[in-house]
């Protein structure tokens, strides 16, 4: 029942042995549909990898490290924090040509020298909960009002994608290569007790928030609306300064065999098809960034799904970012950490 | 003429070719446990994140690693941590372990072996979810034990719970291997049931104690899904920056702080062996 | 010997509380596997259903991962009994040069976090072993590490206490060392020998953190496939599952306890009114 | 010296059972205060059982222990005024020797340390184990571990002291000697001994009274002379020393044939008569009782043993001084005794 | 009985040290082929550890063990023929009493399992175990664990049957009987036993051959009647039943008068005479030795032992035939002995 790595010998015996990465849950119908499908028309054996991105990516890295021909996989779901840290690795072949349907991604998303493609989009925002607040909260620097004391959470280091402090840091004359100013506001709200505690899990986040023990909290769209859709008293609200793209899509990945660039490469192009791109946003709560691509209308209604969301949103520049995360882990862990 | 002349047993004397019996397991832990650590500290002396099993010995990351106040703070959490649980687990375990060994009826003992044995039964984030569920604001044991959660009591609480078995097993096993005679004998010379307690149980129990503290202690400070699911960001252990930072792809990191944590190790269960011999006054 | 009634009382209360400790987190867990809301917000069950079971027994990763976690578990356990046991042996009645330090280095491994040994052996099968990657043994093989320590803990706690001068009886008696081991040692150690196999297929059946890096494409474990689903979703179902493990343990342990009982392995050879 | 006890026993209707088997059937037993008493009974008759039950150790299923005056039916082991030599020694594997003898020297903090050194080393140059001090019980011979065993409850000075087969694996030097030690420390602190041995020589030079145990019953309690010459019952007599018994006979009026023997005239259901009664003639003499062929004869120091077969297969022992006989295996001899060498036994004895 | 064996054994040189205790230095010992041997000898002089080398389950320092000719130093303990009856008596505590005596038959699978259970059956029935075959060893009293220890060895057939103190724990009827047991399997089957035991009267019985040990070397080794009335040592005579030894003697060369009693001449460094050769006479009587004061009087059945001292202080003990003398305790007697009842050792002995 089990595979070996993604091999870099095919085309030797028989078909073509291609591994494609995905993610969990829900994230896992959509790229299992189109593969078991691409690989019943065009007689390919298609693996999946089933995980998070925070674990797979560093077993990719050490996969090719440790034999540049023998990556862990050959076809990648990845966020935008992991493009650019691929990028730095030169980890990623670029999209071939043959891929036309990554031509219609929205043009704010795309990526000059091909080196993936992004796909849809989650957007963060406030997640907050509706007891509390009688209107929703307007603004990032809410997440600091005294008012909400020992009632915030957010993630710990090194999430920093998503706990909100590139973000703070912009918003506060800082950027994603100076933190400091966002690391400052967060120290001091850790030392007057702003903050519940950190989350380690979304399911954490959503207890705390149906709880009261938490009001309010950085978070995604797509993590919020299977809750609200359940009929959890929570909100989810686009902070006035914007909500904060955070797009995710597909990587080749070098090292994979002729062949198998070859194969990843149709079937990457089946994966961006406008309905495939559809169904994967409907059932994740995830904005479309592929132009054809229509949400469901229950979606379709919702401001934050808008694609004019989408292109105010605070844009991280993720390189950046990524240069800067482990000296930020160090500041977070000493400033932040060490004084909640 | 004379051979080795080594006092004991005689089982254990002189080239026994049943010591050979622990070859399979040394040969094991050679391929097994020395290469991971091989790899380790390969991985602690680079500076590159490649994982190429050799690269050029470079020390930088040790000594950065070794000045980084934040990392010590961590140590201590992890190894007070430790210390702490083991201590709380082991002083639960023992009087339990006697209370089923003493039980009359053999299927409520059984029953309580089953209990002690559950926790291990249900995965650890699920048995979080379930301390989280007690413990928050509102739960039922929220006003008891008010801020327990997300800060170390209620880590310390939620490991106890499930290195108890841990604890249990151990202390059992070498309590039913006493025969009854001792505790009469020390009855009858006069002793109170504490003193029968401290004299004659606690050491000849001594080795059950000892495996229960080595197996929680080294349980304990390499627990990882536990304090980063209850200890709300307060209580970081060293096992969680070592995660960080093969997220982070910072391997070298990992490395160093893996080794220090192996080497911590190695001590305070040597350390855990002394004092145990010091109780049992060198049984066996 | 007779037990005072205060001393009864005490140790009534002592038991009460901790079954209390112990079973309180569980029984929100299996409170949370029957009631309809998806987060449970107060410990009165608002309604009964089985609907998360039944998700739970639906869903195929479960499914194959329960398969698979069996798999690894059984031939991980085997293993490290077959490892443990003569090694914990040798180290109670032969003089093994550094036995103390071998005692120690037995148990270390559990120190290691998991992660970094999954990491670490995920490293070592891929550049040096790629065909051991995601198989059964494998996964089974990590896991060992982690099991030896138990197995040569528990055995050895067990051993330290029998008397030596049975096995010389045996010999003398025409046993060879092996027959003696069998048939004078082994049911002496019965019980500490139960107890580390089934907490090492249980530990091996949980274990996370380092099968995680081991699980390659289209398969993993339970625990792994909980932990997966656990990131994405956070319905009840992960606490069905375990429910359900808690469920089919008890049968389990009923059927092992009935087993036990008629094996007499419960039986102390001690006379009657031991201990304290 | 004047921390040391004495006090009487009185056990009164003690029953005890395991499952199904009556260890203990209805004991009764007055122990002088000062006195040394010994239990003297076939294996497995319940000896260990009722010193334990004395002890503290086990709890009878009914019947009453008092110690000194005092009911001590309920007392536990520790608060009871008693030692207990156990039979298996139980030393303790974990302490040394010194150690295992301070122990209960210990559990009250009544003896200063320094006494209790004192008293330690003392006690272990008395049982010739003062060199071992410091040795580990398994690394000690057999006869070493009792000696301590013995040293460890002597030197609590108990009211009582309860020893089970204290001697029983000494060599006889030794055993000489530390019975000479136990009579005069009985004597000297006055203690209460009571005494499990299956040695008669040892139970006889050492105690002021012995009861005779069987299947749990006490048959009879007397002092060493009673029992030896005058026992109430069959058991006794066979007990007791070595004893020819003839059983099965027929009511005697006069001079009757049992057994191919001569016996003289009296009722009983059997007879007895002691091995050192017995005097070999030629087999024509006119005293010969009957013919006996001599199956072996061994020599034991103090005395020739000869085993003989009468005219109807019964086997008699004989034991002659040295020199008394000159006869051989396969000889025939004639066997004669006193007519007051014999002892009768009714039915229900 | 065909599948009996008999082997001698020889052992030659065997020391074996414990740390720096040298337990045995450089014994050697022949034991023939069907004969009964018993090793005697005080307390912690190193008789089971020579057993134990025998069996092969501890090996000596130097030396060599040969058995039935065939040089098994180097065997191990299971494929030696010999089997040991251990003073502690290891029975396993998981197995029932018949399944511990069955155990030995079941590791070869020579003996067919009919075969087994009858054998096991019979050898239970002659240590009087039959009742207690489905018992498990923790609820058996001491002696009845023995018994059982015994039959497990015995069941075995060994070609050597090593027992360690077999018969210490049981009382003298059942010990007396086992004897007779015991010589009379040896006999039949021819298996060579070596028996040790502190018991000198089991070991006259029992012994062709006796081998008397000391501090970890054998002094002598002879009959019984050869080490009785011929001790070669001062240690053996003073072992070998009882004996008044007398020390320190300065060279004497005529009538000499040692401790308040004269001795006739002769050159020795300590004289011994037996108490049973010593005559109580009046105080004035011309044939005393030397007055003694008594101390003590015994009855033990067959004798009456009483305990002198002498006017320099020294004890003397007597054992006299019941009603041969009146003594009591405070009475001053005269001590007389035959000049033939005094033994000489030198210096070296
Ligand atoms: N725990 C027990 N369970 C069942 N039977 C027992 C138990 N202890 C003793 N017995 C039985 O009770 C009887 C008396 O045992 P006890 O130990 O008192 O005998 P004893 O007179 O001391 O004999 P010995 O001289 O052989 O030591 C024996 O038949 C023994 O088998
Ligand atoms: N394992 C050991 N370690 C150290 N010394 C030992 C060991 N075994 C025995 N000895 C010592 O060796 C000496 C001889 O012991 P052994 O058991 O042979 O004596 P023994 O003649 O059988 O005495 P007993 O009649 O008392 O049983 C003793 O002084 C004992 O203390
Ligand atoms: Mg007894
Ligand atoms: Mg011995």
């Amino acid at each position: 029942a089990c595979g070996s790595p993604g091999g870099s010998s095919s085309g030797a015996s028989g078909s073509t042995k291609l591994t494609m990465f995905h993610w969990a849950g829900a994230q896992a119908t959509v790229p299992e549909k189109v593969g078991d499908a691409f690989a019943e028309a065009n007689n390919v054996d298609v693996a999946y990898i089933e995980g998070t991105n925070a674990d797979t990516f560093p077993k990719l890295v050490s996969s090719v490290q440790i034999n540049k021909n023998s990556p862990l996989l050959n076809l990648g779901f990845f966020n935008g924090q992991s493009f650019a840290q691929g990028n730095a690795s030169d980890l990623w072949e670029p999209v071939p040509a043959s891929v036309t349907n990554i031509d219609a991604v929205n043009s704010k998303y795309q990526i000059a020298d091909r080196r993936g493609a992004f796909m849809v989009m989650d957007a963060m925002g406030l997640i907050y909960s509706k007891k509390a607040f009688k209107t929703p909260p307007t603004s990032w620097m809410d997440l600091f009002d005294s008012a909400y004391r020992g009632k915030v959470t957010t993630w710990d280091a090194p999430a920093f994608s998503v706990n909100a402090l590139p973000v703070i840091a912009k918003l506060n004359g800082g950027s994603e290569s100076d933190l400091r100013p966002g690391i400052d506001i967060f120290s001091k709200a850790a030392k007057a007790g702003q903050f519940h505690g950190f989350i380690a899990s979304i399911d954490a986040l959503r207890q705390q928030l149906n709880s009261g023990e938490v009001v309010i909290a950085p978070g995604f769209q797509g993590v919020a609306q299977p809750w609200i859709d359940a009929g959890d008293d929570i909100g989810f609200v686009a902070p006035k300064e914007g909500l904060m793209a955070f797009p995710e899509g597909f990587q080749l990945v070098a090292g994979s065999s002729e062949a198998q660039l070859e194969e990843s490469a149709k079937l990457l192009n089946e994966l961006f098809a406008p309905e495939n791109v559809a169904e994967y946003c409907n059932l994740n709560g995830l904005i479309p960034l592929v132009e054809g691509a229509e949400l469901k209308a229950e979606l379709a209604d919702k401001e934050t799904f808008q694609l004019a969301a989408v292109e105010s949103a605070i844009q991280i520049d993720w390189a950046t970012l990524v240069e800067n995360i482990e000296d930020a882990t160090t500041a977070w862990n000493k400033d932040v950490k060490a004084n909640i | 003429m004379t051979g080795p002349t080594e006092p004991g047993n005689t089982v254990k004397r002189r080239r026994n070719p049943a010591a050979l019996l622990v070859l399979p397991g040394v040969v094991y832990l050679v391929i097994a446990f020395v290469a991971v650590v091989a790899l380790l500290i390969s991985y602690s002396v680079r500076v590159e994140r490649t994982s190429v099993l050799f690269a050029p010995v470079d020390l930088t990351t040790w000594s950065t690693a070794l000045g980084d106040s934040y990392l010590w703070s961590t140590v201590g959490t992890t190894l007070r941590l430790g210390l702490i649980v083991s201590l709380i687990t082991v002083v639960i375990a023992y009087p339990l372990a006697w209370c089923v060994q003493t039980m009359k009826r053999g299927w409520a003992a059984a029953a309580m072996l089953f209990v002690v044995f559950s926790p291990i039964l249900v995965s650890v984030v699920v048995r979080s979810y379930g301390w989280q569920l007690l413990l928050r604001t509102g739960g039922p044991f929220g006003d008891t034990f008010d801020s327990w959660l997300y800060h170390e009591p209620g880590v310390i609480l939620a490991l106890v719970h499930v290195e108890l078995p841990f604890a249990v097993f151990p202390i059992l096993s070498s309590i039913r291997t006493i025969p009854a005679e001792y505790t009469e004998a020390a009855a009858d010379l006069g002793a109170s049931a504490a003193q029968r307690f401290r004299k004659v149980l606690l050491p000849l129990t001594a080795p059950g104690l000892l495996s229960a503290l080595q197996l929680v202690f080294t349980l304990t400070i390499s627990a990882f899904a536990t304090p980063a699911l209850l200890g709300g960001g307060r209580v970081t252990v060293l096992a969680q920056t070592i995660y960080q930072n093969i997220q982070l792809l910072a391997w070298p990191l990992a490395a160093v702080q893996a080794v220090i944590l192996l080497v911590l190790t190695l001590i305070v269960l040597s350390l855990f062996a002394a004092v145990t011999r010091l109780i049992g006054g060198g049984v066996r | 010997m007779r037990r005072s009634p205060a001393l009864e009382a005490l140790r009534f209360v002592f038991l009460l509380l901790v079954t209390i400790f112990v079973l309180a987190p569980l029984v929100v867990v299996l409170l949370a596997s029957i009631t309809p809301d998806e987060v449970l917000t107060s410990l009165v069950p608002k309604g009964f259903t089985t609907q998360w079971i039944s998700q739970a027994l639906d869903y195929e990763p479960f499914r194959v991962g329960i398969v698979y976690s069996a798999q690894v578990a059984a031939l991980a356990t085997v293993i490290a009994l077959l490892l443990g046991t003569p090694a914990a042996y040798a180290l109670a009645r032969t003089r093994v040069p550094g036995a103390g330090l071998l005692r120690s280095v037995f148990v270390a491994p559990l120190s290691l976090p998991r992660v970094v040994a999954g990491f670490c052996f995920f490293a070592l099968y891929v550049s040096l072993l790629p065909s051991a990657y995601g198989t059964v043994g494998g996964v089974a093989f990590a896991h060992v590490l982690l099991l030896l320590p138990f197995v040569v803990a528990l055995v050895g706690a067990g051993l330290a206490g029998s008397d030596p001068a049975l096995e010389e009886a045996a010999r003398d008696l025409g046993a060879s060392p092996l027959q003696a081991f069998f048939k004078v040692t082994l049911p002496q150690i019965r019980m500490p020998l139960l107890i580390a196999g089934v907490f090492s297929f249980l530990t091996s059946f949980d274990e996370v953190d380092l099968s995680i890096f081991l699980m390659p494409a289209d398969t993993t474990t339970l625990p792994v496939a909980i932990f997966l689903r656990l990131q994405q979703d956070q319905d009840p179902t992960t606490s069905a599952v375990s429910s359900l493990m808690i469920v089919a343990s008890l049968v389990i342990a009923l059927l092992t306890g009935l087993a036990v009982r008629r094996a007499g392995l419960w039986r102390t050879g001690r006379t009657e009114g031991t201990g304290e | 010296m004047s921390d040391f006890g004495a006090s009487s026993v009185e056990i009164s209707d003690v029953t005890r059972t395991f499952g199904s088997q009556r260890v203990l059937g209805s004991i009764s037993l007055s122990i002088r205060a000062s006195s040394f008493h010994c239990l003297l009974g076939p294996s497995g008759c319940g000896k260990t059982t009722l010193l334990r039950i004395m002890a503290g150790l086990d709890t009878p299923d009914t019947g009453v222990v008092t110690i000194g005056g005092t009911d001590h039916s309920r007392t536990a082991a520790h608060r009871r005024p008693t030692n207990l030599v156990f039979q298996s020694g139980a030393l303790f594997p974990h302490l040394t020797v010194a150690d295992n003898v301070a122990f209960g020297l210990k559990t009250d903090r009544r003896t200063p340390q320094g006494e209790a050194r004192s008293r330690v080393a003392e006690i272990l140059d008395l049982v010739a184990m003062g060199e071992y001090a410091d040795r580990r019980p398994a690394t000690l011979s057999g006869g070493q571990r009792q000696r301590v065993a013995i040293a460890r409850a002597l030197v609590r000075r108990p009211d009582v002291l309860l020893l089970d087969e204290p001697l029983s694996a000494l060599d006889l030097a030794l055993q000489l000697r530390m019975r000479r030690e136990l009579r005069r420390w009985q004597q000297e602190t006055g203690t209460t001994f009571v005494c499990v041995t299956h040695n008669q020589s040892e139970a006889m030079e050492l105690a002021d009274e012995i009861a005779v145990m069987n299947a749990g019953v006490v048959e009879q309690s007397g002092s060493a002379r009673d029992l030896y010459e005058q026992p109430a019952s069959r058991f006794v007599a066979s007990f007791i020393g070595e004893n020819n018994i003839f059983e099965k006979l027929t009511p005697m009026d006069e001079g009757h044939t049992a057994d191919g023997l001569v016996f003289p005239a009296g009722r009983a259901d059997s007879l007895a008569v002691r091995p050192e009664a017995i005097r070999l003639v030629p087999a024509d003499h006119p005293a010969s009782r009957g013919p006996g062929r001599v199956l072996t004869t061994s020599f034991t120091g103090k005395s020739v043993r000869v085993s003989l077969r009468t005219s109807t297969g019964r086997e008699v022992l004989a034991e002659l001084a040295p020199g008394a006989t000159t006869a051989q295996a396969g000889d025939t001899v004639g066997i004669d005794f006193d007519d007051a060498a014999v002892r009768r036994f009714g039915a229900a004895a």
